[in-house]
Parts: structure tokens; C-alpha cells; sequence
């Protein structure tokens, strides 16, 4: 991505001039601000960045975005961002996805970005609930959740996005929530320097139809117990009163008061540089209510990129064999020449 | 059939000069039939001759040996005058083992040659073919000119000193029966020893053992009492210029990346394997230092959006498939339609329906190809008609995608895909040009994202541009602004403004030519790789007086601004199609044209004989 | 228009008799229109009167309040008289605020009644809407009977002892516009005060809330003197029996759940949501104690792959979808035709290309349904022609797919599935049964998977079944055996035979019914959701002596057997489709009849007068 | 499942009259040779049995068994599967899949399949490449990998299956190899014994396109150093003398001798029956050359089942509600009477 000088940008800058159409008090509001604020940072000019979407209510988040974009069709956001990225390196692209979008119909596409580690920033916004097509349960879902096409409770057992890009041995994977707008704004900006697939998992909150889903995580009086804030190097320390930390007995987390003869020493230190990804998937394994839920930087390595691999291939090439000439071509091998 | 008492190859037998000659080449999967037919073509086409041919293989890897379903055909036809088809009837027969005998025999002419490997023709291989009784023995092949080689015995007994493992030896068979062939039809050696080279040479034990087989089978035609003569065959007259063999997915491949040159972009291909279209795939992969950027997808899906995606960023991109991958795409190339983004979307059919007959050929995609997705949603679809055809039907495509801002879908088939015939090798600067105009930061005052040129095309704005920034989407949009709209009157008028932006295709592209009286009594109106075997019929029942002329669709949709009028001039029009009467609903619909129709499906092209058949019957 | 001293209704005031009236409630989406549509449509039918409703509303779950995006309306028509569609032009609208005023003003007749709740009609609300000035008081309204109406400000006043937020107590909003309706035409306040019990009863703050504004509603009727009189309208003469309300999409899930009682089998339903099919699935989901089994799949391929799947087991298997997810099944569609197993795909059709107005409807996916996937590919298609008719649609369709072994394509549309009419309730045991015979363990030595029955069906034997155990797939088969077969001939063959079974259900339905008179001047043949518009248009001309008929299709794929003849017997054939033609293409093609069209894609269904006027066109 | 006195059945029982239209030397063989050995042994009658493919060689292989059987579109069998065993518990349902039909095009089938824990048996022809299309890399082949459509090397990071089936959070996920036909019949019972989704990678050789993929792990010489099998409740020991252990140290595992100052004690142990799935993932995590591979059950846990779950939820509505009755249904809510 070429950097140049540019006039400073400002949020505003950013803004589309469509109406936006969520509904009042839905959790997009609080990711397209954070977005609208993070991108005048990075440097990179408008007309260098994308936005690619599939379908949902979190899909319609390009047209609110000043730059270049497109929303495309359910779930395939990632084919649409792989083909541009490959083709015009240059480009910053994002990927906005739903948890429906993301992990039921377009499961695959996005284990297949992942896993090629093309330089996209995938945001999955994830409101565990079919918003858009006004409430059927999701992927993400909780078992026993009473929805529309689910009036006895869902019987699926729920995907976690982190545990599946971890799986996919994903070199860049985070978590935020809507409303703690700054950490947010954090991990946005930590993904968008990041090269490669950078994977963020947004828990975000339709007020409509799953309103509360993360109320525990955004709470006042819970989120200090109910959320952990992972940062690289330091002890798993959380709780209102930063008394309370994770320690590892074996393969399995714990949770230890701090004091009474456990001290920082013994808790688990967060590397999420780790080439081995066993540690960040242990921590997407850490789900609410057993466990804090852990926010912030998962893991962040440094991976070959496919789009870097592919461009390299095409200057081998070219440096081996010469830019192609297709007179050469097609004069190559055995020809015959017929003369009048 | 002309004598000469000295043949051009040299030979000491007495050699007749012919005008051409049907062959094929059958034996098990793993025989190496596809190779020898592949030589036999190369070294017939540098002989000058004008060339068909028609692979035919099992949807197997390796199916059992010896077995009926394992048995792999290649078929070619050469001739010093102009031929279209592979031919329908064989003059001779190559059957390698008793399988290839029994699944191939129908096709050959009586007193046709018939060359087998009586090696092959023990208890076991008679019992894998269903044979109760051995056939060579019955006299069942008296009709035939019967000429039983001891192949096997032959083989080994040429690479003996070599030390090869008895596996290893045998499969030099195809080399043998490759020069029994060759001395029959006084061809050269010298292309498949070269080839011999450069494919084994770092097996040099390999490369001496096909060597040798290649000149013992030569040598044994030479010698056998068996042959009495041998036939030497004129090159064909064909344009001047220089010439190579082309298949039709090999022509795809470079038309595409000669459309890419001509229009000064770099071509992406996102694509998932499919028979018969990876090959389309295998050839572009190889060509980096062209810019070529191939991306195996997870699924066809992934194919081409990530094909939408690079034409949205200002790529020549083309995704490729067959019907069941087709079928995959039919959403996104909705999408591909309203955002109104040029790319080519490549269908080498294959028989059907569902997983069908995978590697047999079949036309029976074009009503899909028309009507595959949800909503009108009109796409141009333009058809190649032969193996070289397959390059200039590349960048006719690529052509009007760019210039009407729109995906286009490109029939072929896996006929025309496998097949190959020689292709005169242009110039790539006398190719035409392609203008692309991408607006600029220049025009970001007047920049509408959906305005229209005079060809109703939008403008093709690419992220990277400053001051352009726009969002495309696969909800109705309002005219010019691109903006997402739900009012009523501009969703019909974004619907009549799409349908009429196709239709205007018919004013830029030829009017549809004739082969034949200007009028007359019967019109066949053929599309696709029925062209040879129409265009073979045609003149055949002129040559006997009939008054029927052929045209050949290249345009499916919109078809040519004359084609009505065409139609019109004939008392009758008959559509052959290997399907079960696509072209012909179109028609019907399209012109209220009562066409006849020919139809087939069974795995194969239309012989000859079937196409004038028809003619014959209908102008009874 | 007669007159009445005593209302019925015991309204002081004066009392017309009208045939009937159509009406609009239009607000925000927050507002609550679909809900007090939906009561008034009840009570109108509980009145006996007979219904036609149309909800539209916008693709936002809640748009930006206020805008002229956001507006959400539901019209209903009520009579006395067999009504066919929602209505045409408005006698009566019912405007929230100034973007509902303006999106749906064009709609009311002249002298109209236009009740706005002018406390909506602030700076605010006008800016939103685009007002510049505020057209209560520009006198552009002159031409309809204005009631202006302080809906806000009454309504808070109605609750106020109540303690309600203020948010909450706006809500309630809707409830004083349908008091004040239900005035006017002379409702019963009942069915609504009963259904405000059953929702609201855990809230009781609310449920008293809504109560007293209704309450409150029909009382300023009643006293204010801007409607000097209101209405009654008689009860429809309906066919003698019990009724109910159904919407398209209800009255599908319930006809599958009937189908499967008549049929002896469990119901399965695999889907995945979209607008507007979702209902269905939401509906089904609800009846698992009748042993419907419903399966929310990851995308619309794992949902049909799963029916399917139900289906080679044994269930009555359906998938229920919308234009971009019929899209995807294509491939799997062809695999269940050549696995020749019954299931049912339903496509609630949505406006298109591409993801296009997914809340608006249309008729442009029935060449999807014909040709939506690669090969030779016949599958069966019928249609529901109104929402009571879906319930009858669904039956035959499942009774077509058992006979004929094939997965039938169920065409409705979203006008059809969120629309509402009466339904005459049928006693489940007069309902036909669907006589189903699975092989079993005796037939096991002659059992054959692809032999065949007078209907042409394969046996449909289940897994579980001691010795019939056999395997499908989606290569060719061979004929009888079901084994997989290259041969050229068998394919042919089973292509044929295909075919053949579904041309041949033309023998099994019913022969083309029409309305009006049996040859004449013009024919008008419909299909799906324009019915009540057809129906009504062709009544009005030929009640002005014009000589029309009309004819209405269910079957789509194959045609009724004396369809050609019948449209032979007018001198014109007139094709009304929500689409660019699609209909009128199939029938070109197949009968070269050169019909006209009248094409409309506007996301709405045709007015009567579009077609009426259409009708006197062509005649004059 | 019912279980029948049955007449004893044998491999042959389970042939079907089809040829087989394998390669020669094709690990295909192997498979089938072993589920038609294992198939008798578990007691269920042919007629209950059913397998379903996808497309690819691997996917030819119902045609092969006596049973029924559905050879269905590339990528989907874990869908037809569903249909199947919701509606028809009581049989016995295979999956048979290929690394690119079962992650490529199917990777999002598979990955739901896992999660809904329907009780279906799933086998994964894991050969590393495209075989029915003639040799193009899959999602599985490493990088580096030269075939015909990566002509200069294949640049996706491979997937790898049971990372990812642990990602689901797989109840029973297990590895084997075509020619260890002994444990191969072992994994395949213990697959049909597991009730819920048993998940089974087996490493295959494709001799025609691929051969020798994992001659490593096949290999006389090699294999005993470059594999180790899992036993429940026992260290991870390996080597062709034994005397070679996998111990952690934190979350990374590490090759160890035994002897010289290392106990068995200090090693692994293996505990396939863990709740928490992170030692799963770890040990999916070890890859050849560097590691050992581990072959055997990584995970067998028991976990609610979809079909299980669903048609409780049939029978608690009947239970509730009562049998539904149509009429009742119609004749529910709002109706009105009209007389003639
Ligand atoms: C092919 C296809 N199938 C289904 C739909 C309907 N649909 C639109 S969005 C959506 C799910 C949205 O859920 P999610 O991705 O979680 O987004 P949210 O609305 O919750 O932000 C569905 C099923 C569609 N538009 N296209
Ligand atoms: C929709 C569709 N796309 C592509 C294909 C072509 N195809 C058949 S099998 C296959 C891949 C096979 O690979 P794998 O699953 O690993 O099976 P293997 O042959 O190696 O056992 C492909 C791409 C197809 N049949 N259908
Ligand atoms: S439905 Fe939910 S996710 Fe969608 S816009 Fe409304 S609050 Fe947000
Ligand atoms: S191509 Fe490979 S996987 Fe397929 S049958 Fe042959 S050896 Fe087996
Ligand atoms: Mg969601
Ligand atoms: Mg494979």
C-alpha cells in the first residue's frame, strides 16, 4: 500500500451521503463511528480503501462508508475482497460480514480467506441472530434460544467464530464489543495494520430482536467480572478490582483469586505471538457465564500472504522467462507453414 | 485414389495417393491411446494436413483394465481438402485389446483396416470384454481387412536389452501401433522422436525404449506381408500463413490472454476444476510472466465472485466451468448483471443433467445460460464453433463486455474443448484493438456511477481512483446515481434500460452470413460444435442438388439483426442440436418460427450421415 | 349508495349502505400499520364481508423514522361482493405523518377521505419527508375530504392516568386510527379488544393502554363533527361454511401439512430464511406435535440437499425459498430430477435481478424454475393464484410429485404470501387422499430402482427396506437397473424418458378451465398472483360487452392438454405478467401463438384498470 | 438404532455387484476392504445401512457396498445426510467425502454437520489432491505443492481437517491410514459405535497423482518414528524402540527421549475423553516432519445430537399439546360461519 502525503482526513471525511437505515440503537452505529474515526489514522487515502459486504442488516455498512464499496450477496464477501485484493494489491480491503453472512451460508469462504491469509480485514459482526430477515436464530446462537423458527428453543450447538479462525489457524485474530468503543477502535486499527487476514469478532447488540445478548459484557456491573482484556505479554488479570486471574491447571484454564498464595507469577501470560496457536485457541475456548470472556488480540503472527506469494510468482516468472510475448507463444512448439 | 509406383515415404511398397483418411485409436485407459492420437494429430497437421480429432474417454481415472468401461478413443480425421469433423466413419481401426474391438468396431467401414494387438486377445481380456468366443477366430471380422500384430510380443521383444521391468515395456505399445499408423499413412517419425526427447529425456532407458518401439512398429508396416501397400495423402490447401494445432481449450486460454494484450489489461482467472473445463485452468496457470493470475477457488461460487470482485477492481477476469459448476453460479452472475461489470463467464458443456455424462459432450447449457437466475436478467451469450474458432470467440466476447459494461457467458463444449484442428497463428498486432476508457479523478465532478454512454454502458470507475468512491450492490439502484432505490417506476425503467442495453448488442455485431444460396428450401441453422458436421451435411446435399444453405449462430443472445429475415428466405429451417431443442425454443419464441429440430444426446457429435439424413428426409 | 337512518352500528350519526371500500394505513414502520392492518382485516372478515389485503412495507427492518424510506402501509379491500384484489384506488387513506402522506397520496381518489394525524406534521417530520411546506395548510389537499386529527395528542390523553412512558404511549397510536375506522365503516370493536387480551395480557399496563385508544378512537368518530356519517357494508354472499383468514404463506404450510396427513406421511421442511418465504418456515416450525420437522439449514444448498435426503428416506420433503436462494439450488435440483424422488422446492417470488426489492413483489423466476440448472432438466411446475388458493396449490403439487416420482417447483409470490382473503375451512376427511405404495422386503426379487409404472414412476423404496438396498446418484443411469451407464443409446433413452414422464402429467390434471364466454374475441391467460386483478379486469369488460375471457393457469410445466386449442378459440390472447414476459415466452415457443403482453415490474400488482385498459386496447 | 438378532453376515455381504473403477494401488481399496470387514461386526442389518458421498474417487465408494446408498453433488453429502437421519433415526448413515469435496467445495457442510452432532458417521479420503479431475492441489496440499493448475507451487496454506473439526468443537474426531488396515478397522468401529458425529480423516494414497504423500508415515523404516498412536488414559510414546514421548512444556509440545533423566511420567497423557477440546486441538497441531503425526481418537465426548434433540422436541410437543389434529388447527383462533 503506497502511503503518501495526504491532506488529514477527519471522521466526516468518511461519512457517506446515504440515510443510514438501522434501526435506532442498534450496536452498527457504534462500529461504523469507531470505523469513521479509525480510518483518517491509518494514512491510506479514500479512494485506496473498500468495503466489501455481503447481506444483513451489519451488510449494508458500505454505503455509510465514503470509500469504495460493494455489497454483494449472502455470504460471499471474502470471494468478491480475494479476487481485488489479488488484483490490486494496493488496495485496503475490508470485508463486513454478519454472523448469519459470515458462518452459515459463507462458513467456507471465510475458513478459505482465513486460511490463505490474503491482506484483508474481515469484521464479523456478530449479533448471534438473523437480523435482517427479522429474527431466526444464527450460527452463533445460544442453545435453547426462542426464535421464530425456533419456538422450542434452538437445538443447533453454536460455532464460535474465534474458536473456527483459530482452527483455520488464522494468523490475526481479535475480539471487541460495540459499545467499548475505545477498545474498539483499537482492535479496528490493530487489524488494519496487521498484514495478512486480520479476524475480528465484534459482539454487537440488536436492540430488535436479541436485545441483552452481550448486556453481561457491556453492564457496568458485570463486564469488570464478565470479560478479560487480553494484552500480549501480560498476566490474565480481570475483575472489578483486577483481583481475579486465569490460571492454567494442565490443558485447562482456571479461574484463581489473586492473594491467598496465587500471585501474578502463577497466572497464564498472554503471547499472542506465539507461532503455536493452541494458547489463543484455548482462550476462544473461555465463554461466559464459566468463564470471563477474553477481548483484544488473540494472535498476531506473521504468515505468507497469498496475494504477496501469487505477485512474487508472477515476478519469478516474468524475471525467469521474460515478460510473456505472445508472438513467442504462439509461434512455440511445432508450427507449419502453408505458403500460397 | 491415385498410384504411385514410388511412394514420398520411401517406402518399397506401392502407395496410393488418397484425398484423406478416417482414424481411430482405442485400447484401455491406461493404453496411452490420448498420447499416440495427440502425436498422430501433430504429425499429420505438420504434414500440411487440414485435421479433426475427437477424444473419447471414460469419466474414470483408471477404470479396470481391460474392461469395457475403461476403453479411451481418439479419433482423427486428415485430409489434403477442407474438413470439419472428425469424421464419421473409420477407415481403420487401432483395437488394442479386445474391449476396444468390441466397443469400437460398429464405427469402422467394411473392408475397413483393422489393426489389433492379437497379444491382448487371451482368455482374460476375451472375458473382460463379454466375449464368449474369440472373435479373430470366428470369422465374425471378415468383412474387415483384418491385420493381426503381435504388439505386445513385438514391444518387448524391441526394448529387450533395455532391462525395463515387463510393465515399463509394455507401455511403449502405443509407440508401436504410432508407427505401424505412421508407415501406413507414409507419415514422418521425426515429430514424435523429438517429442520422445523433450518428454523423457530424463529417462533416458524410457525415451530409447519409445524410440525403438516407435521405428519397430514403422518397420514392421514396411515388412508385413499383411500390408500390401501404403497411402500418401497432399497437404491441404489451406490460407497461407503458419499454422499449429489447437484445442479448443487450449484456444480459450489464448484468445483470452490475446483479448488481455488487445484491451491493455492483465487477466485474472478465478476458476474451480471441472471436466472438461480445467484445462482452460491448467493452460493459464502456466503464464505468470504474462501477468496471468490464476486463483483456484474453494468452489465455483468463490470463482466468481472473486472474478466480480476483480472486475470491479479493473481486471480482465473470466471464470470458468461446466454445467453443474454453472448451475453454482447462477446468483452471483445476477449480481454480475445489475452491478453491470464486464466479465466473462465460460461454460464447456458436458452432458447432463445433474453430474450426467462428465466427459462426454453435450449443448444442453444454453437455456441456462439464458435463464439460470432469479429476476430478468438478460446476458449477452456468444458460442465458439470448432477448436480454433475458440480464440477469435475469446475476444469477441471480452469485446463486447467491455464496451456494453456486462457480463457475457461463452459456450463451448467438450467436444470443441478436447478436439483440435490446425489454427493459423496471428499476428498479435493485427489483432484489433480493444478500447477501455476508466474515468478519472479528472471527471469526479460529473461522475455518476450508473450514467450510460451511447451504448447504455456505465462508466467503469475502478477503486484507486480519487474522487470516484462509490458503493455497488446487488439491490435496484437508481438510474444514474447508482443509490439504492425502491421506487417503483425507476425499478421498471432500470429493468427496460438493462433488457435494451443487451438487445442494442444485435446493432454491433455482425449480421448473420450464410453458407449457400442466398435462398432456397431449407435453412440449417446450427450454434456451437455441430458446425463441422452442418457445415460437412450442407455441402454434401448441395453437392446432390438440394437447395439448402447452413448458418452457423455465433451470437445467442441478442441473435443477429437479420436473423428473422434470414430465416425467412428458406421454405424450411432445421436446428440440429445435441440437446433436446434449445436453439429452436429460443427461436420459436423469439420469431414464432416453426423450425424443425435434430436432436441428440448421446454423448457424441452428429455424424455426417445423421445432419444430411435429415436434410434428405425433410426436402423428400 | 343507500341510506340508512339507524346504523347498525348504533351510531347516532348517519349510516350509508356501501358495497364496499378500500382503505390504507400508512405511517412508519415503528408505527404498527402491518398490525392494525392486520386487525381490521379480521374484523372485516369476522363481519363477513368478503377481504382482500395487500401489505407493503419497506426492506429496513426500521428505517430512519420519519422517512419517506421508512414508510410502512397495508391496504385492505372489504365488500359485500366476491372480491378478487386489494383495490385499485383508495377511498379512504389513513396517513401518520407527512412521509406517508406524500408516498401514498397518489393512490386516493378524488374526494377521498384522508384522516392525517396533524400532530405528526411538524418541522421535523415535514423536512423528513421532503415537505417544503407544510401541505395541510397549502391547500393542495382541497380535493379530498381531509379529517385532520390530533392522534398524538389524543392518544396521550387516553392514557394518561396510566403512567406509560411517553414512547410507550405513542405506540399506541395505531390503535386510535383503527378505533376511528372501525367507526367509520361500521366495525366491531371485539376481535380486537379480544386479540389486545391475548398479545398484551402479561403486560396489563399496556393491554389498557391499547384498549382505551381504541376505545378512544371509535368515541372521536363518533363525536367529531369532520364525519358528519359512516358506513356499513353487508356480508359477502359467500359459498355456505366456516372461514378463517389465511395469507399465502400460511395457507401453504398448512396445505403441506395437509398433504402430508392425506398422504399418510411426516412432514420435512429444510430451509434457509429469506424474504418473503420466511413465513413458512416460521409457520411450520410451530407444529411439531403434528411431527413436522423443521431444519434450519446453513444456506439454501444444505436445505434442499437435506430434503432431498428426507425424501430418498421416505418423507414428504419441501424447501422453501425466494428467488436468490432458488438460484443456488439449481444444482441440486437436477439431482433430485435424475434421482426421479418426490419433493417439493417453493419459490415465493420477490423482485429482481439479483437481490433486487426483496419486500416488493414479482412473477420473474418462472424461466428460473423451467431452465435453472445444465442439462436436459424437465421439472414439473404449478402456481398459487391467490392466498386461500395456495392451501389447494400445495396439495396438488405433492400429489403430482408421489404419482410421477419427480420434485415438483411450487410457484407463489410475495403479494400472494403476505396478502390475506377468506378460506373457506375444508373437513380434513373430505380432503382427497394421496395414495402412496412403498416396495417392500416381498418385492425384493423383482425389484428394480429405475423400472417403471403406467405413470412412468420408479419405485420409491426406502432405506430401511430388508432387500431392496441400492444406490443413486447423479450420473446417468441405466434404464431399469439404476446402475451408472456411458452408453450413448441409454441416455438417449432415459433423456427421452425424462422428458416423456412429465409431458405426460398433462393427462393427469385437470384440462384448462376459463372464465367467460367459450370462443370470442380475446383471451387473457394469467397465471400466479395477478388472478384477482385478471378476474376483475375481464368481469368490468365484459360487463361493458366486450368479449373476453379469462383464463387462469396453475400448471405451468406441462401445460393443460387443450390449452392450444383453447387459446385457438379467440382471435387474440393477452399474457398480464409482473415480469418482462416470461409466461408469454413459453407459450410462443410451445404453441407459436403469438400472444400479447402487458408487462409490468414495479414491485406492485397490476391495478384492474392497467389490464381493463389493456383489454379495450387490443379490442378497439 | 435397533439391533436384531440377525444371521451372521461377511465382508462379502457387504459387496455390491458393481466393478470397481479404482486405480490400481489405489488406498481407495484398503478403505473399502476394511468397512466391509467392520460392518458385520456391528450388528445393524444392510438394509439400515446407508452411505452418501459427495463427487470425487473417495465418492464412488457406495456404489461399492451392499447397503443403500446415494452418490450424490460435490460437496453436499453431509446435507442429504442431515435430511436423512433427521427423519429416519433408526438408520445407520456413513459419510464419505475427499479432502477437496469435504473442504473445498463441502467445508462449510462439514463444519456445521460437526456441530449439529447429528449421529452420522463421517469419512474423510484425505489424499492430499483432486483425484477424480485428474491432480490438481487441494485444500489440504502443502504448500510449495506442484500440479497442474499450481504449476510453480501451490500458495494456500493448507487446511487441516481435525484443526478444523476441533474448531466445530467435534465430539469425536479421530485420524487413520489407508494401510494400517488394522487401525483403520478400529477407527471405523469405534466411528460407528460413537453416538453423534464421528469425524475420520484417513491419510490415502493416490498412486496415480499424489504417490507417496505419506510414504513417511507408511513406510517401514519410517513410520514407527513419524507416527504415534493415541491411546486413552496413556503417554505419548513413540519411536521404533519405544523410547521416544511427547511432553508439554506450557501449551507447546515437544519431542523428548526417554531415559536420561525422562520418565513416562513426565510425558502427555493422552485423554480423549477431556471436555475441554484444547488438548485435542494441540495434538491436531502436530505435524510431520516435526512432529510425530498422531493417529487414533483425538476426541470422543459426548454431546447432545441434533436428531436426537429435534425429535425430543416432537415428542415433548405431542406430550404438551397432544397429537396434532388438522381440524382443530383450522377451526383455531378467529373463523366466522357463513349460511347459506
Ligand atoms: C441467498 C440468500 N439467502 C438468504 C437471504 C436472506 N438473508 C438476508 S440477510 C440474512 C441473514 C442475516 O444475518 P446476519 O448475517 O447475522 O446479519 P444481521 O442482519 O444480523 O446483521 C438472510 C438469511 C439472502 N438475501 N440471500
Ligand atoms: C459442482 C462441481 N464442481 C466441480 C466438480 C468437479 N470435481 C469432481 S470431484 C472434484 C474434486 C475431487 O477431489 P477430492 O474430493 O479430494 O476426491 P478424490 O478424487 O481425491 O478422492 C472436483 C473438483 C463437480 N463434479 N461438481
Ligand atoms: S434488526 Fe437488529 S441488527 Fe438489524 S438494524 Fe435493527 S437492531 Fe440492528
Ligand atoms: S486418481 Fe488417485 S484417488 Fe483416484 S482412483 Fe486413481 S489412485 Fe485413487
Ligand atoms: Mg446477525
Ligand atoms: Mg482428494
Amino acid at each position: 500500500m503506497s502511503i503518501e502525503s495526504l491532506p488529514i482526513l477527519t471522521s466526516a471525511d468518511f461519512a457517506s451521503d446515504q440515510d443510514i437505515r438501522w434501526c435506532p440503537g442498534c450496536g452498527d452505529y457504534s462500529i461504523l463511528a469507531q470505523m469513521k474515526k479509525v480510518l483518517p489514522t491509518l494514512g491510506i487515502p479514500r479512494e485506496k480503501t473498500v468495503f466489501i459486504s455481503g447481506i444483513g442488516c451489519s451488510s449494508r455498512f458500505p454505503y455509510y462508508m465514503n470509500t469504495y464499496g460493494m455489497h454483494s450477496i449472502h455470504g460471499r464477501a471474502p470471494g468478491f475482497a480475494t479476487g481485488l485484493k489479488i488484483t490490486n494489491p494496493d488496495l485496503s480491503v475490508w470485508v463486513i460480514t454478519g454472523d448469519g453472512d459470515g458462518l452459515s451460508i459463507g462458513g467456507n469462504h471465510l475458513m478459505h480467506a482465513i486460511r490463505r491469509n490474503l491482506d484483508l480485514n474481515i469484521i464479523l459482526f456478530n449479533n448471534r441472530i438473523y437480523g435482517l430477515t427479522k429474527g431466526q436464530y444464527s450460527p452463533t446462537s445460544p442453545l435453547g434460544k426462542i426464535t421464530k423458527s425456533s419456538p422450542m428453543g434452538s437445538i443447533d450447538n453454536p460455532l464460535h467464530p474465534l474458536s473456527i479462525a483459530i482452527g483455520c489457524e488464522g494468523a490475526f485474530v481479535a475480539r471487541s464489543i460495540d459499545m467499548n468503543i475505545k477498545h474498539l477502535g483499537q482492535m479496528l486499527k490493530r487489524a488494519a495494520e496487521h498484514r495478512g487476514t486480520s479476524f475480528v469478532e465484534v459482539y454487537q447488540n440488536c436492540n430488535v430482536f436479541n436485545d441483552g445478548a452481550y448486556s453481561w459484557a457491556t453492564d457496568r456491573e458485570s463486564k469488570a467480572d464478565a470479560t478479560i482484556i487480553l494484552e500480549h505479554g501480560k498476566p490474565l488479570i480481570f475483575g472489578k478490582d483486577r483481583n481475579k486471574g486465569i490460571r492454567l491447571n494442565g490443558m485447562e484454564p482456571e479461574v484463581v483469586e489473586l492473594g491467598k498464595g496465587v500471585t501474578e507469577d502463577d497466572l497464564l501470560f498472554h503471547d499472542e505471538k506465539s507461532p503455536e496457536p493452541s494458547l489463543a485457541y484455548l482462550l476462544s475456548r473461555m465463554r461466559h457465564p464459566e468463564f470471563p470472556e477474553p477481548i483484544g488480540v488473540f494472535r498476531a503472527v506473521d504468515h505468507p500472504r497469498y496475494d504477496d506469494e501469487l505477485n512474487r510468482q508472477v515476478e519469478i516468472a516474468r524475471e525467469k522467462q521474460g515478460q510473456g510475448d505472445l508472438n513467442k507463444l504462439f509461434h512455440s512448439g511445432e508450427t507449419w507453414s502453408v505458403s500460397s | 485414389m491415385s498410384t504411385t509406383t514410388e511412394g514420398t515415404s520411401g517406402s518399397a511398397k506401392q502407395v496410393f495417393t488418397i484425398e484423406g483418411a478416417t482414424v481411430r485409436l482405442a485400447g484401455d485407459s491406461g493404453d496411452g491411446m490420448q498420447l499416440a492420437g495427440m502425436q498422430f494429430t501433430n504429425t499429420s497437421a505438420l504434414a500440411g494436413n487440414d485435421i479433426a480429432t475427437f477424444p473419447d474417454y471414460p469419466a474414470e481415472i483408471r477404470a479396470p483394465r481391460g474392461t469395457l468401461a475403461g476403453v479411451s478413443g481418439f479419433q482423427l480425421h486428415f485430409s489434403s481438402d477442407d474438413i470439419f469433423t472428425p469424421g464419421d466413419k473409420l477407415n481403420a481401426l487401432v483395437a488394442m485389446n479386445p474391449a476396444a474391438l468390441k466397443t469400437n468396431l460398429a464405427d469402422l467401414e467394411p473392408n475397413g483396416i483393422l489393426i489389433v494387438n492379437v497379444d491382448a486377445f487371451d482368455k482374460k481380456g476375451l472375458s473382460l470384454a463379454h466375449y464368449e468366443k474369440n472373435p479373430l477366430e470366428t470369422g465374425e471380422l471378415d468383412g474387415y481387412n483384418l491385420i493381426k500384430v503381435n504388439m505386445t510380443t513385438l514391444t518387448r521383444g524391441a526394448v529387450k536389452d533395455l532391462g525395463l521391468n515387463v510393465r515399463v515395456a509394455d507401455r511403449c505399445r502405443n509407440f508401436f501401433a504410432m508407427g505401424l499408423l505412421y508407415w501406413l499413412y507414409g507419415r514422418s517419425t521425426d515429430v514424435t522422436l523429438r517429442f520422445i526427447d523433450a518428454k523423457f529425456g530424463a529417462k533416458p532407458d524410457v525415451a530409447e525404449a519409445n524410440r525403438r518401439t516407435l521405428l519397430a512398429g514403422r518397420n514392421y508396416g514396411e515388412t508385413t506381408e499383411a500390408l500390401p501397400s501404403s497411402y500418401h495423402i497432399d497437404p491441404a490447401k489451406l490460407t497461407p500463413g503458419t499454422y499449429r494445432n489447437m484445442t479448443g481449450n487450449q484456444a480459450l486460454a489464448w484468445g483470452f490472454m490475446a483479448a488481455a494484450e488487445c484491451s491493455g489489461k492483465e487477466l485474472f482467472l478465478g476458476s474451480y476444476p471441472i471436466t472438461p473445463a480445467s484445462d482452460i485452468l491448467h493452460e493459464l496457470s502456466k503464464f505468470k510472466n504474462f501477468g496471468v493470475r490464476t486463483f483456484q477457488a474453494e468452489d465455483e461460487i468463490a470463482a466468481i465472485t472473486s472474478v466480480i470482485g476483480a472486475a470491479f477492481g479493473g481486471a480482465m477476469a473470466i471464470t470458468t466451468s461446466s454445467g453443474p459448476g454453472i448451475a453454482l453460479k447462477g446468483e452471483a452472475m445476477g449480481l454480475a448483471m445489475i452491478l453491470e461489470l464486464p466479465l466473462l463467464i465460460i461454460n464447456v458443456q458436458r452432458g447432463g443433467p445433474s453430474t450426467g455424462l462428465p466427459t462426454k459432450t453435450e449443448q444442453s447449457d444454453l437455456l441456462q445460460a439464458m435463464f439460470g437466475r432469479n429476476g430478468e436478467c438478460p446476458i449477452p451469450i456468444v458460442s465458439a464453433c470448432s477448436p480454433a474458432d475458440c480464440f477469435d470467440t475469446a475476444i469477441e466476447a471480452w469485446r463486447i463486455a467491455v464496451r456494453f459494461m456486462t457480463p457475457v457467458v461463452v459456450l463451448s463444449d467438450g467436444y470443441i474443448a478436447n478436439g483440435a484442428e490446425p489454427w493459423r497463428i496471428p499476428d498479435i498486432d493485427d489483432l484489433p484493438k480493444i478500447k477501455i476508457t476508466h474515468p478519472t479523478g479528472d471527471d469526479a465532478d460529473t461522475f455518476h456511477p450508473y450514467s450510460r454512454d451511447e451504448h447504455l454502458a456505465r462508466p467503469w470507475a475502478i477503486p484507486g481512483t480519487p474522487g470516484l468512491m462509490h458503493r455497488i450492490g446487488g439491490l435496484e439502484k437508481q438510474d444514474i446515481t447508482g443509490d439504492v432505490c425502491y421506487d417503483p417506476d425507476n425499478h421498471q425503467h432500470m429493468t427496460d434500460l438493462r433488457a435494451k442495453k443487451v438487445a442494442n448488442i444485435a446493432d454491433d455485431i455482425p449480421l448473420q452470413d450464410v453458407n449457400g444460396p442466398e435462398k432456397g428450401d431449407l435453412l440449417v441453422l446450427g450454434w456451437g460444435g455441430t458446425f463441422g458436421a452442418c457445415t460437412t451435411a450442407v455441402e454434401r446435399c448441395r453437392a446432390e442438388g438440394l437447395s439448402v444453405a447452413h448458418a452457423h449462430l455465433r451470437y445467442l443472445n441478442p441473435f443477429p439483426a437479420n436473423l428473422a429475415e434470414l430465416m425467412g428466405r428458406y421454405k424450411k429451417v432445421l436446428i440440429p442440436e445435441l440437446n433436446m431443442g434449445q436453439l429452436r425454443f429460443l427461436i420459436r419464441a423469439t420469431f414464432l418460427v416453426d423450425a424443425a429440430g435434430l436432436n441428440k444426446v448421446k454423448g457424441k457429435p452428429f455424424a455426417v450421415s445423421e445432419i444430411a439424413d435429415e436434410i434428405k428426409r425433410l426436402l423428400a
